[in-house]
This record gives structure tokens, sequence and C-alpha cells, in this order.
């Protein structure tokens, strides 16, 4: 058996859904966040072996898994300092106590 | 066969330390698992032939992003560490969710025949990306230079206190 | 003349924006302009009904609005004679009813808001009345819905009123949604919204052969926008909006409950009248016949047993509109708009009579009052003329107009006939109760000091009174029927009058009459026998509050109440008349009211309660928590992928 | 491949919106910090300013530029138009409620400066990285919008569930993203479409449905609606009215640039699949705003169920014919905003959202009161408002395309919608006021308010004109 698209396909799906059950179940919003980058690497992987194995002539995906990344920071970066000013003013990062807005 | 060692190796690196930073009840653990994971990820991109990817992996991702993320642990430690309950009530339905999900993502992945186009990678593809992001992505070059910039704001305005 | 027909929904509307951006500033604290408004526009009216007896051509004047494909929406006014005679009925009765309104809302606080309001209304009603096309029609439609809902509950003080309003708002709109679904068909099947051009296509075959559901299409658009005038008009089983719409003020009542905003059910019919005449076998003018006959006699059995002078009239007004209905539906499309117009005059001025008498007793209820004939006797004659009107009595308008629908249905429906003949006793005899009970005898109450109204109140009620007295004429057999000369429907020929049928209409107005003089005035069976056989059920009627006990354990009671009646009826066999209508009315009218209470308004509150318990329920799934809306991110992936995958 | 200079003529509008941002940043920083409103004014006329460009590219032919990376079209041109005048208007709206509630005033007039460069990329996108980038911008600036006021314990809420629920969706929406380029081996969108038709139905199918997620979650269509009311709730409203307007425009943009390019010949029956997404979506969208008693939070279930409406035009795009799409949007847009600008001034005069707080508005704020009233009515689509026009075009687009059942869903939802419409109309006209004393209304405000107005009216009563652009605009570049 040799290296095949399916294989790195296998590995983002499984990365994809442990990130996806970190957002889910994890009550801190820090944790949820890396949950959310396991998600988009899960993505980059699908666009870098895409980019190897179905469309080797340009290097559309590889460009696209670097403006991912750069998005990645993007997010982490608004994402984090929203926690923390969150975190001033509830004194909680636990997101099911940041419930005041409901029905 | 070496390439297949090599990604099994890659990928049990990754999953294991991705499952620590989705289960572990120690967040300040799962944030440093989160460098492992991120580091075997770019080693997959190595073997896909994307070490420029894979450079930018190591520097942004298990670099900046994962200090940033241990940094805010940090700050916010008072509500953070293992004195808390790290999940929720939902834990039995998203098990659930992210199987049934992972079940009808891998069926449908399996029997979809992806088209495979000729031709190669380049040999060295951080040449061929930078020559893309200054012909054909150039646009998606500069817009990125400004999302960053309004990310750079946007998080300053944030994150700094009001006088 | 009719090139400058466009002004006339514009002056009320230019009044209406005056009085809002200047409000009280303005001369007669904005009155004044109201009526000038609407009494520009009367002028206008007059002017072109004028031209229009002289043989004026039908005008339209056509403006595109939204253009929509290879059509366009066109938004037009269109003057025919059925237009010319309801701008008259609306501008002249509406210019009566400001001027009255003057003396009557004097010391209201809200007052020139009041006629912000009343313009408002008139501007939209007189664009309904002169729309060329379905849509303009239903703009209108809704604006003058809106307005009454806005003077509904004008006296928002109070928690009856803003219930009135919303109930009334609510039912109608169950009609209208009918109604917009009858527009969008037809619009979707022959592609336009104008008149002239849906008679055209409807006259050529266009919907010939086609069905909706086993049923022919033209029959389903025609009883769906009759859905819009079952609400509009009040019309069995959306009426029961009308009674508590009274809580507005009484002016409003006359203008907007009585003479004009309910007759748009009836004018709207006339004016598709095409759509139904040639719905197969005439299906759609039999439901409209059915419904209007079961809602003339139903809501004068009610009538009989209320005591609110108000509601009497407001029961009154249901049963007439249901006479206009018949009328229609047994191809009478003259004698249905004839009834319309005699009934707004007669009906704006029994509505200004009892908010003359109100205004002078403070209260609602008949058996408080008694004796006020002497005490205000323009109120008492002009009332009078009105109550001859409605009751049929010749030479009022009343009797011409009635005599025609009878007339129609006679030679149509016997059975129909049998139900409009006995609810024109009925007429009679609840006008003339409230006739005995307000103005004869002496007054009830001790501390009222009643006083005849000011001028301002009473001119008005006298023009309207020498309308209702002399408005039949234009409808009398003996002068030739000008009225139907005017207005007459393509292929309909009015039947010949009929000496038996008149005499049999007047004859049921007289024996009303004379019933309820027997009773309420003569007492000629007062005592004894009468009182014990009577007894029970007019202590019923008197005692008020035993009847709301009544109604709030609808489910035992009535029964019990039947039974009673029953026994009584056993007992006094002798006096066998008086119990049968007794019984009938009572008994009748206490299983419709019911039949109000709990089924229609029920249906209707069902609806709402439906929607708003769904989204009550439905708001819990809203948790706050933004994990769980991250979890319905995944089921919602999952649902669609599934329904994507396995579909 | 050298550069296409000629190409730079065409984005000239984004050319112009970036260097005002620029602009804006260096001026802010001259600005004592009790002037800001400075930088407001200076962004709302250079916002306008940059409508000239715009409306320079009219009755351009349609092509790609950059690489086929970019596209304009009288589509994209029409809702580069519609972001930057709502973005001008809610500037207008902003300055009153900004003024003293934080230290970096002027940043929010950059910043919304940016997000209307965003929602004009998002308008021209055709290609993924693009469609994925131009999200991301708008999400980013809306995610610290949201969370602007951050001494409110409401506004941090809003701003970090807004971040969770768009972080969690575009991730989703990346990984469709992913397995589309996967499928095609094409990240244009026009390249996209001839590749994908002969693709394997399941993986198109995820593709789809993981896309969805995250553009769903930018025009707030169930199940991907959740955070609307929450963030609408605690953001400042000027930014609720934002969200509610221009970010949702500009998602439906992609929406429909999405289905009608690259899934044009996909083996997938996205129609249906929409269809039932705009039933479900009204549908919930309305029962929920019944039991509402915040006016924002009413607004917010009211712009999920127009969402609906809005899908209801989607589905039923067929050929050339999207102009009730457009119109639906034009007319919900000025519409909305005014609604919204609306409650912000009652917000920052009385000092709550709650319903029950606008009884008696008919007689302390008379021209605010018929503002509101026009508004709501236009909502629910009683003509001769703009609302009116807007539903009879998207049904009548829905019918002619065989979707006389949703439709039908449609007019009944309109007939519920009425009853919490009309609950503020109630409210203003029909309760009697707690206190008297008239509501005063700062002249931006006024300014914005005015122009809401007039446009609801306009377009209710002279649609010709609109429906002209409409009709230009509909010219969507397909292959």
């Amino acid at each position: 058996m040799t290296l095949g698209l399916t294989h790195f396909l296998v590995l983002s799906t499984l990365l994809f859904c442990l990130g996806l059950f970190a957002m889910l179940t994890r009550r801190n919003a820090v944790a949820i966040l890396m949950g959310v980058e396991l998600m988009l690497n899960a993505a980059n992987i699908n666009l870098v072996a895409f980019n190897k194995y179905v469309a080797p002539g340009a290097l559309n995906g590889q460009v696209f898994a670097l403006v991912v990344i750069t998005l990645a920071a993007c997010e982490a970066g608004v994402g984090l300092a929203l926690v923390m000013s969150a975190y001033r003013n509830l004194e909680t990062v636990h997101v099911d106590e940041i419930n005041v807005m409901k029905w | 066969m070496g390439q297949l060692a090599a990604f099994i190796i890659l990928s049990v690196v990754t999953l294991v330390s991705a499952v620590v930073v989705v289960a572990s009840q120690n967040i300040v653990r799962s944030a440093l698992s989160l460098i492992p994971t991120l580091l075997g990820i770019a080693g997959v991109y190595i073997l896909l032939q994307a070490e420029y990817v894979a450079g930018i992996q190591v520097l942004i991702y298990a670099g900046a992003i994962t200090v940033l993320i241990l940094f805010v642990i940090m700050l916010t430690e008072h509500g953070t560490g293992a004195r808390f309950r790290q999940v929720n009530e939902q834990v039995l339905p998203g098990t659930i969710a992210v199987a049934v999900l992972a079940a009808l993502l891998m069926a449908v992945f399996f029997g979809t025949a992806w088209p495979r186009a000729a031709g190669t990678l380049p040999q060295y593809t951080a040449t061929s990306i930078g020559t893309t992001f200054l012909t054909s992505a150039i646009l998606v070059f500069i817009v990125t230079s400004f999302v960053l910039l309004v990310a750079l704001m946007g998080a300053i305005v944030i994150a700094r206190r009001e006088r | 003349m009719r090139e400058l027909a466009w002004l006339i929904p514009v002056l009320p509307l230019v009044a209406c924006a005056l009085i809002f951006a200047f409000g009280p500033r303005l001369p007669g604290r904005g009155a004044y302009v109201a009526i000038a408004g609407i009494g520009l526009a009367a002028l206008l009216s007059i002017g072109i009904f004028v031209e229009g007896l002289g043989g004026a051509k039908a005008h339209e004047l056509n403006v595109r609005w939204v253009p929509y494909g290879q059509t366009a929406l066109d938004l037009g006014l269109r003057v025919d004679n059925l237009t010319t005679v309801m701008l008259l009925v609306v501008t002249i009765v509406g210019s009566m009813i400001f001027v009255y309104s003057v003396g009557y809302m004097h010391d209201d606080p809200r007052f020139s808001r009041f006629f912000a309001y009343l313009s408002l209304f008139a501007a939209s009603m007189l664009l309904l009345v002169l729309a060329n096309n379905l849509l303009f029609l239903y703009a209108g439609w809704e604006l003058v819905g809106l307005c009454s809902y806005l003077l509904i509950g004008f006296y928002f003080e109070k928690p009856s009123a803003a219930r009135a309003s919303m109930k009334a708002f609510v039912t109608t709109r169950v009609g209208d949604l009918f109604m917009f679904l009858g527009i969008l068909l037809v619009f979707f099947t022959l592609g336009t919204f104008r008149f002239e051009e849906i008679f055209a296509k409807v006259h050529a075959g266009a919907l010939e052969g086609m069905m909706v559901g086993g049923l022919p299409l033209l029959t389903v658009v025609a009883v769906l926008l009759f859905g819009g005038a079952i609400g509009k008009s009040a019309q069995v089983p959306l009426h029961t909006w009308l009674p508590d719409a009274m809580e507005g003020p009484t002016p409003v009542s006359a203008l907007i409950h009585a003479a004009t905003m309910v007759a748009a059910g009836v004018y709207m019919v006339a004016r598709t009248y095409l759509l139904f005449f040639e719905s197969p076998g005439h299906g759609a003018l039999t439901v409209v016949a059915w419904i209007g006959a079961v809602t003339a006699l139903m809501a004068a059995t009610i009538a009989v047993v209320q005591d609110d002078i108000k509601r009497v009239l407001a029961y009154s007004t249901i049963s007439q509109l249901g006479y206009m209905m018949l009328g229609l539906g047994m191809l009478g499309y003259a004698a249905g708009m004839f009834h319309l117009m005699t009934h707004a005059f007669f009906k704006a001025l029994l509505f200004l009579g009892a908010g003359s008498v109100i205004h002078a007793m403070h209260t609602n209820d008949i058996k408080a009052m008694g004796g006020l004939a002497r005490a205000m006797p323009s109120t008492y004659w002009t009332f009078l003329i009105g109550t001859l009107a409605l009751a049929g009595v010749p030479p009022f308008a009343g009797f011409w107009s009635k005599d025609e629908i009878l007339l129609e249905a006679f030679h149509h429906h016997r059975g129909l006939y049998a139900m409009a003949l006995a609810a024109a006793f009925l007429t009679a005899f609840y006008m003339f109760r409230v006739i005995f009970y307000t103005f004869a005898g002496t007054t009830r109450s001790h501390h009222a000091h009643p006083h005849e109204s000011p001028a301002v109140m009473t001119r008005p009620l006298w023009v309207l009174a020498v309308f209702s007295a002399g408005i039949g004429l234009v409808g009398a057999p003996f002068l030739g029927n000008p009225f139907h000369h005017y207005l007459h429907f393509e292929g309909l020929k009015a039947p010949a009058f009929s000496w038996g049928v008149a005499l049999a209409g007047v004859g049921a107005s007289g024996a009303g009459i004379a019933a309820a003089a027997a009773v309420y005035h003569w007492k000629v069976v007062p005592s004894g026998a009468l009182r014990r056989a009577a007894g029970p059920l007019f202590t019923l009627v008197a005692h008020k509050y035993y009847f709301d006990e009544l109604y709030a354990a609808a489910v035992v009671r009535p029964t019990l109440a039947v039974a009673r009646a029953l026994r009584t009826f056993d007992v006094y066999v002798i006096d066998l008349i008086v119990n049968l209508f007794g019984f009938a009315g009572l008994g009748l009218a206490r299983l419709y009211r019911v039949f109000d209470l709990y089924v229609v308004d029920g249906a209707v509150n069902l609806l709402g309660w439906i929607a708003q318990t769904a989204g009550g329920v439905l708001r819990y799934v809203q948790t706050g928590r933004a994990q769980n809306y991250l979890l319905a991110i995944a089921l919602g992936v999952i649902v669609l992928l599934a329904a994507g995958l396995f579909r | 491949m050298p550069l296409p200079i000629e190409d730079l003529w065409a984005v000239s509008p984004e050319i112009w919106l970036a260097g005002l941002g620029l602009l804006l940043l260096v001026l802010d920083l001259f600005v004592p910090s009790g002037r800001k409103a400075i930088v407001g004014w200076a962004a709302a006329a250079g916002l306008t300013l940059g409508l000239v460009p715009i409306l320079g590219l009219v009755g351009v032919t349609p092509r790609t530029v950059f690489f086929g990376t970019y596209v304009v079209d009288g589509f994209a041109i029409f809702f580069k138009i519609v972001a930057v005048a709502s973005t001008v208007l809610v500037i207008l709206s902003a300055m009153d409620v900004l003024r003293g509630q934080t230290q970096f005033e002027g940043e929010m007039y950059i910043l919304l400066t940016f997000t209307a460069l965003g929602l004009s990329l998002m308008a021209g996108s055709a290609d993924l990285i693009m469609v994925v980038l131009s999200i991301e911008f708008v999400s980013l600036c809306s995610y610290v919008m949201a969370g602007y006021f951050k001494a409110d314990r409401r506004g941090n809420e809003a701003g970090l569930k807004y971040f969770l629920f768009g972080a969690g969706a575009s991730a989703v929406m990346i990984y469709g993203f992913s397995i589309l380029y996967g499928l095609t081996g094409q990240t244009s969108l026009y390249a996209i479409a001839s590749a994908l038709s002969g693709a394997p139905r399941p993986a198109v199918v995820v593709a789809l449905v993981m896309a969805l997620a995250g553009i769903g979650f930018k025009v707030s269509m169930v199940p991907f609606h959740q955070w609307t009311p929450d963030v609408y709730e605690g953001a400042p409203t000027p930014v609720a009215a934002f969200l509610s307007v221009a970010s949702k425009a500009a998602g439906f943009a992609v929406l429909l640039r999405l289905l009608a390019v690259a899934f044009a010949s996909a083996p997938v029956d996205w129609i249906t699949l929409i269809a039932g997404l705009s039933a479900v979506t009204m549908t919930v969208g309305n029962l929920l705003a019944l039991p509402q008693r915040n006016i924002k939070r009413m607004l917010a279930y009211s712009s999920i169920s127009h969402a609906g409406f809005l899908l209801m035009g989607v589905a039923a795009y067929a050929g050339e014919f999207a102009q009730g799409l457009l119109y639906y949007i034009l007319a919900y847009a000025f519409t909305n905003l005014g609604a919204f600008f609306v409650a912000v001034t009652v917000g920052q005069r009385l000092g709550t959202d709650d319903i029950p707080a606008y009884a008696g508005l008919g007689e302390r704020a008379p021209a605010l009161a018929w503002l509101m009233a026009l508004f709501m009515l236009s909502l629910t689509g009683i003509p001769p408002t703009a609302g009116f026009v807007g539903k009879f075009y998207i049904f009548g687009a829905a019918v002619q395309n065989g979707l006389i059942w949703l439709a039908a869903i449609g007019v009944v939802n309109s007939v519920i919608a009425l009853y919490y419409y009309v609950g503020v109309i109630r409210a203003m006209f029909l309760m009697p006021p707690a206190s008297a004393g008239p509501v005063g209304q700062p002249a931006a405000l006024q300014l914005a308010l005015g122009i809401t107005g007039l446009g609801t009216l306009a377009a209710g009563l002279f649609p010709q004109p609109f429906v002209t652009l409409v009709s230009a605009a509909s010219l969507l570049l397909r292959f």
C-alpha cells in the first residue's frame, strides 16, 4: 500500500471532528478557539493534499492554505482579545456562564 | 513505503496530541499539546511537498498562535486551570453528532473518485508561491494585508482598557 | 369634471397631513380644515354625479406603478355610475358626521388627532371606492382597516377599547387573507389587476373550464374575494368584531362601522360582480345570498336582547349588511347597492341620534333612559324618522330598498325570502323597543338631566333625516325607478313591482311595530298571564349580568336555560304567540351569542394562540448558551447532509 | 503573467475605500479625543464620494479581472452601492451613540469604512479564496464592532458569542470549500462551474452543505441563525442595524453567486434545498418574533424571517430574473435601517429598548412614531410601501418558477408577521405615555431617518426608477 490521497483525507476528517468536538464540549472559550484551530488545520491538510493529488498544475491549494493560516492568526488575535475583554467584565471565560441574553 | 511509515508516525503524533488538546482537564496541558499537533501537521505538509506552507505553519501556528493562546490562558488564570470542570453538559450529544458527522464524511470520501489532473508540483514551491502571490493571486495578497490590518486594529481596540 | 376625480381622495389626505403637521394651531383646532377637505370632496362628488346623470361616460386615469415582466401594475382611478353613487354616500354622510363631531368631541383632549384620523379614513375610503384595479382597492381596504383600528382604540385608556381594536383588526385580517389569495389568483391567471381587463377576459371565457381542487376556478376566486367582504362587512362567521367596535367614539361608529367602511365589502362584491355572476351556475352568488340571509336573520335576533343602544344598532347594521349581500346574491345588483345607499343615510342618522342621547344621558343603557322625547325633540323626531326608515315603513327610504331585496328574493328563492321577511319583522320590533324605552314614558334615571344637544349636532341630524325620509324615492317604482336606470348590471332585469310582496313587507314591519308597542308601550298584556308567561324571559333580558353569568358557564347553563324555557312554554300555552316570539328571539340569540363567543372567537383566538404558543415554546431553543448554538450548527449540517444524501 | 494595469479601473471603488480607510487612520491621530465626530463626518463624506467610482462602473461589460479572482458586473455594483450607502447611514446614526461612550470612537468609523470595503469585496469575489477572505474580513470587523462597548456586560457577551459562532461556522465553510477544491482542482467559481457538472453527487452535497453553514451564518438562515438575537441585543444598536442590512445583503450576494455560478450545473437540486430552508427560516423567525418585548430582539427575529423571504428569492432565481431578490434587498435595506434608527433614537433618549417603552410615542415624538409606523408596515409588506413591492416581486418570481407552495407559506407568514409589527404601532399610538415630554433627535440621526423614510416611501410609490436600477443590476455574470 502506498501513501495516497485517502490517507490524508482520513487524517483531516479525524482532526476536523476532534476540533468540532472541542468546540461543542469545552467550557473554556480559549479551548473552543483551539478546537476551531484544529478544524482550520484539517481544512488546510485537505487543501494541500488536493493540491498535490488533484491539481498539481497550479498552487491554488497551497495559496488557499496560507491564506487560511493568516486568517486563523487574525481570528486568534481578535478572539483572544474578546475573551480578555469579557474576562475583565464578567470574570469568567466559561461560555456557558455567559448567557444573560436568551429567549 | 517509507513515506507511508512517515505519514503514520506523523498522524499518530498529530492525532494523539490533538486528543490531548480536546480532552485534557488541564487547559495549560491542552494548549501545550497543541504544539506537537501543529508540528505533526507541518510534517504532513512536507510529505505533501509543501515546504513553504510547512514553514509558515511552524512559524505562525506552532510559534505565534500557540504562544498567544498560552498568554491568554495565563492572563485569565483566575478563571481557568484544573480547578474547574472543563466540559459542559453537551458531551453526549456532542459525541453522537461528531461520530455521525465523521461517519458521513468518511463514507462520502471513500466513495468519491477524486479527479486527477496531469502535471507535477514544482520543485521549489516557495518560489512558485511567491510568483503566484504576485501574479494570479495579487488581489488575494493585497486583501490579506488589509485583513491583517483590521484584525490588528480590532484586537487593540478590544483588548485595551478604556481610560 | 371627471378628470378632477383624483382630487377627491387627495383633499381629505391633505387635510390629514395639515392637521398632523400643525395640530391644534389650525382654525377650529383642525376641525375646520378636515370639514373643508371632506366638504370640497363632497361638492366635487355631487358635480361628478350630476355629470353622470347627464350620461357621462366612464372615465379612467391610469399611472404605471410597478412594471412586471411584460405587463405592469397600473394604478388608476375609475369613475363610473357605481363609483359616483358610493362617492356621494361617503362624502355627504361623511361631511355630516364631521360637522357633528365638532360638537360631540368638543371636550376631548385629542380633538385634533380625532379629525386627522377621520380625514385619513375618508381619504382611504375614497381611494378604495375610486380604485380601478384590485390592488389599489386592496390598499384602500387595508388602510381603512388601519384607520378603523386606530379609531376603535381611540379611547386607548380603556382596556376594553384596546382589546376591541385588536379584535377588529385580527378578525378582519382573517378575511383579508382569503381576499389577498383571491387577488393573487386573479393576477396569476389573468395577468392583470385592472377591473376592465379582468372583466373583458372573464367575459371572453378566459377562465372557463379551469378547475381548482374540483371546483371551477372562477367560483373559487369569487368566493375567496368574498372572504374579504365577510370580514370587512361583518358577515357570519366573522361578524363578532363589529359589536365590540362600538367602543370607539360614536361618530366613528356612525361613519366607519355603519355607513361606509363596513359597506366596503358590499361595494367590493358589486365592483367585481361579473366574477360572481359568471361563476358556473351562479355558484358564488348562492354563497353570497345564503351568508347574507343567515347574517340578516341571526343578527336581528341578537339585537332584540341588547340593552346597549349602540350594540342594538351594531347588530342591526350586521343584519342590514346581510340584507345587502342577500340582495346581491339574489341577482339584485341594483337592489343591493340601493339598500347600501339608503342604509348609509338612516343608519348614520340613527347612530348620531344615539350619540346625541348618550351625550345627554352619559349612559348607553336604554333601560336607564325614557321620556327623552320631550327633553330632546330634535333628536327624538330625527331618530324616529331613522327608525321608520330602517323598519321599512313607507314612504321612508328603507321601505323602497328593502322591498326590492324582498322582491328579488321572492322571485328566486322562497326559503331565503321567508328568512328576510322574518328579519324585517324583528327589525321593526327591536327598533321600536329602543324607541319606547328611550323616548317614551318617563325618565327612569333620577340623576340625569337630559338636554337637547347643540345645534352643531342637531343640524346634521336634520339633514340626514331629510335624506332618510326622501332618498328612497329615487327607487320608487311609481316614479319609474330612476335608480335602476342609473345603476344596472348588463344582462340583469329587475322583477316588476309586486303589490303582494310590498304589502307582505309592510305587514311584517307593522306587525313588528305593533308587537313592540303591545309589549313595551301599551302593555296590553302587561299583567297577569302575560307577566307570568313572559316573566322569566323578560327578567332574563332585564337582568343583564344574569346573561353574563350564563355565558360564562356556557357549557352547562344553556341546556338548563333551554329546559326552563321549555317548561315555561308548557305551562303557559295560552300565551303561545308571545312565548313563541320570546323563545325564538331569546333562544336563537343565546345560541348565537354562545356561538360567537366560544366558537368564532375561539377559532380566531386559536390561530393566534397556536402561533403565540409555538413562538413561546420555540424561543427556549434560544438558550443563550453559545455552545448550544454551535451544536445547532453541527446538527444542522448533519440534517442537511442527510437530506441531501438520502433524499 | 504581467499585472493587468487596466484591471485597476475595475477595482477603483475598492481602491478608494482602502485609501479612505488608511487616510482616516492618519486623520484619527490628529483629531483630539473630544471631537472624534470629525472622523465620523469625514468617513461619511468619503464613503459618499466612494459612490462616484461605483456609479462610474455602471454599464461596464461584465467580466472577470485579476486572473479570474474578481468580477465586475451589474450584480456586484448593486451590492456595492447597498453596502456603501448603508454604511454611510449607519455612521450617521452611530455618532450620537458613540459620543462619550468609548475612547475608541474614531476607530469605529474606520472599522465601518473598512467593513464597507470588505462588503464590496464580497460582492465581487469570483474565487473561493477571495470569498473566504472577504467574508472573514467582514466577520473580523463585525466581531470587534459587536463587542465594542467593553464596559457593558451584554456587549461583551455579544462580541464573544458572535465570535465563537462565526469562527465555528466559517471553519465548517472552509472545510466545505476544501472539498469543493478537491472535486474540481480549481478555486475560481467560473472554473468550478464547468468542472462540477460531472462530479460525484455525495461529495458535492457535502461541499454545498458545509459552505452553506458559513454563508448561512452571515445571512442568519435557520439553522445557522441563533447568534442573531443575542448579538443584536448586546451590540451597539447602529452595529445591529449594520449587521442586519449590509452584511446580510453581501451574504446574499455571495450565496447567489456561489449557487448560480459554481453550482449552476452541479448534480444537486439546490433550488429545493434553498426553498425548504426558506420556508423553515421565515416561519421560525416569525414565530420567535411573536413573544419578544425587546425591540432589538424583535427586529433580530424579524430579520431572520426576512432572510427566509430573501431565500425565496434565491430559490426562485432563474435565468436573468433576480429582480425580486434585489428589489427586496433594496426595500429591506431602507426599511430595516430606518426601524433600527428609530430604535437607536428611542434607546438613546429613553434608555431602554423595551417595546412597552414606545407607549405614547405618537404624542411625544409624532414624526418619529409615524416613521416607525411606516417602517413596520413596510416590513409587513403593506402597500404602498417599499416592502410591498419587494414582496410582490419575490412572490411573483416564486410563482413563476413553480414554487407556489413556498409563496403560500410566505403569504401566511406575512400575516403572522403583522401581529408583532402592529404591536409596536399599537404601543406608539394606542397606549398612554409613561411620561410626557418630547423625545429629541440629533441632527445626524434625523438625516439618516429622513433618507430611509423617504426611500421606503419612494420605493413603494414610484418603483419605476428602482426597478430600472434593479433590472440593470440583475445581470449576474455567468459562463
